[in-house]
């Protein structure tokens, strides 16, 4: 009945020694589980087991396996505790008892007991189908479902002669065109200030030499000019100038 | 009757044949056209194949081929078999089958033990179960359910073709413990008046 | 006669389906056992397959289940997506419309740059291009023209309808890129006073 395994222990000779074997737990999954391997084994309908009979067969299982100082998963050890909790409950009289009454601890257990058992079957049954791959078998060489994808390209009116232009604008040769602008020379600055200053006598601003004009680069250009048309003339002696402080009006009088 | 197929039944015939995975209605409707009758045409070729050695088959509203499971002793021959699931993983498997969806709490419950870590993985990886979401409760646990694959790997038309499904939904097999409880003192109950 | 297969032809068929590759007469004899007249049985097969979906074919001394013939566009099913055409190609075809019939060399001096193979097949593929004959210079080298699906396409009803230079130049499409995205950023800088 009781497949007991013992976990190899060629290769751990130290616990070997001191005799701990362990219980192994692969060959039940957890108390439940033993406690359902000994259900069935009373070999009659899980609705009509003998709990009582159940709790004394996990006991003596557990006190056996203790006699052969085999180490015991805890689980199973808490689990014993609780059985025999629950038989010295079932064995009392009634009027002593408190809720839950054992009948219920009882009665739940049985009801898991069920519960794992179908699952257990359940399983079974299902491994017992016909598998694909082992008694079914599908194509072994499918030509395979493909979608080849086919691009529906797409352009619109507008790309189509945007891209022209813009050819066009990149290839067309690049004519560049100076805009003529109207300037003072220097040549034409220096004479005219060296004109004009001989004939007003005393300081000036240089701006008031400036000619109208409507044209404001051509005022510029004047101005420009005339300030390096005026430094010239200071050079050559011809021309004093005079500023109060920086950003002053530049002042200019005949030397 | 010499039963020569139509076009529209021939077009279906071999697009599930030609197909690597089970198809759905739909994928059959695109492959072969909008024009074809799918569902009349599955239904006549299933009919042809019954006493053929392939069958013509629906797992969870997917069609394929498969061979007549009785002729599995020739094909079987040097054919690896699929590795076996261990017992842990079988009945995690039949719990998340029967009870789904289910949460890994419910299923330990069940079990009385924990799932080790593999157990789900192993399930996953074969592709037969799904998280499914997540249950509305403290924790927000996350639920298994099973999959298509499920189905069309153990010949499984519909969910409710679960071997002994109604037989265990009516011994009440299926609920939790404390309403299986609660049910039974009810019965109890009124059974003494 | 409802032609019900018996158990030999249904194991030669389930053989054949399983198959990963096409099997000789002694691949089948081996699989099915020694009892069965495999030749009889792959001749029977092959009659009843002729008229369906899937017809059962040798090849070389092999035999396999494969799709009908007329059956192969459901294997290869097309499906159109759109997609943009590049800036290549769509310089590429206004140099055609607006020069029409020209040559490869042609539309590169037109544009300045290269054109891949590629750019060509892609309007062809979309219809919008032909080969228009041979220029008869040296080299005779092929010269293209649009087509009437670009025409349509594009919803002109003659060549003549696309806009001239000076159209263009009105519509400032011939100024260079660089130039007219400075004037957007400058425009857009003044609207964020």
């Amino acid at each position: 009945m009781n497949d007991l395994s013992i976990e190899n222990f060629e290769d751990a000779p130290e616990i070997a020694e001191s005799q701990r074997l362990t219980l192994d737990i692969d060959g039940w999954e957890g108390p439940l589980d033993l406690l359902l391997s000994l259900a069935r084994s009373q070999k009659v309908d899980l609705r009509e087991i003998s709990i009582l009979a159940l709790v004394e067969q996990y006991l003596a299982f557990i006190n056996d396996a203790k006699a052969l100082k085999l180490e015991i998963a805890a689980d199973y050890l808490v689990m014993a505790a609780w059985l025999a909790y629950l038989k010295s409950c079932l064995l009392l009289p009634r009027e002593e008892q408190e809720d839950p009454s054992p009948e219920e601890l009882a009665l739940r257990l049985q009801l898991r007991l069920q519960r794992l058992n179908a699952m257990r079957e359940a399983g079974a049954r299902l491994m017992a189908r016909n598998r694909i791959g082992r008694d079914v078998f599908l194509r072994g060489a499918p030509e395979g479902l493909r979608v080849i994808r086919k691009s529906q390209w797409q352009a619109d009116f507008y790309d189509l002669i945007s891209a022209y232009g813009q050819i066009k604008a990149r290839t067309e040769p690049a004519v560049h065109v100076i805009a003529h602008r109207p300037v003072m020379t220097l040549e034409d600055a220096l004479v005219r200030l060296e004109r004009m200053i001989g004939t007003v006598p005393g300081w000036s601003t240089l701006k008031s030499f400036m000619p109208e004009s409507a044209d404001g680069g051509y005022r510029k250009s004047a101005l420009a000019s005339s300030f390096v048309a005026a430094l010239e003339l200071a050079r050559m002696g011809k021309a004093q100038l005079r500023q109060e402080e920086a950003f002053e009006d530049l002042m200019v009088r005949a030397a | 009757m010499t039963d020569e197929p139509n076009d529209a039944i021939r077009a279906v015939e071999a697009a599930l044949f030609a197909a690597e995975d089970a198809l759905t209605l739909n994928d059959i409707q695109q492959a072969v056209g909008p024009d074809i009758e799918v569902k009349a045409a599955l239904e006549t070729l299933a009919e042809h194949y019954a006493g053929r050695g392939i069958h013509l088959v629906e797992r969870g509203k997917r069609w394929h081929f498969e061979t007549a499971p009785d002729l599995a002793h020739i094909l079987r021959r040097e054919r690896e078999e699929p590795r076996k699931l261990s017992r842990a993983a079988t009945e995690t498997l039949a719990i998340i089958a029967y009870h789904e969806p289910v949460s890994r709490a419910e299923i330990e419950a069940i079990r009385g033990v924990q799932i080790s870590k593999g157990t789900l993985d192993v399930l996953m990886e074969a592709g037969w179960i799904r998280p499914a979401g997540r249950r509305e409760t403290p924790g927000r646990p996350l639920i298994y359910a099973t999959t298509p694959v499920f189905l069309q790997h153990f010949g499984l038309e519909h969910r409710r073709d679960l071997p002994g499904l109604d037989d265990l939904k009516a011994a009440g097999l299926l609920d939790p413990v404390d309403e299986a409880f609660e049910s039974l003192e009810l019965e109890s109950a009124e059974g003494d008046d």
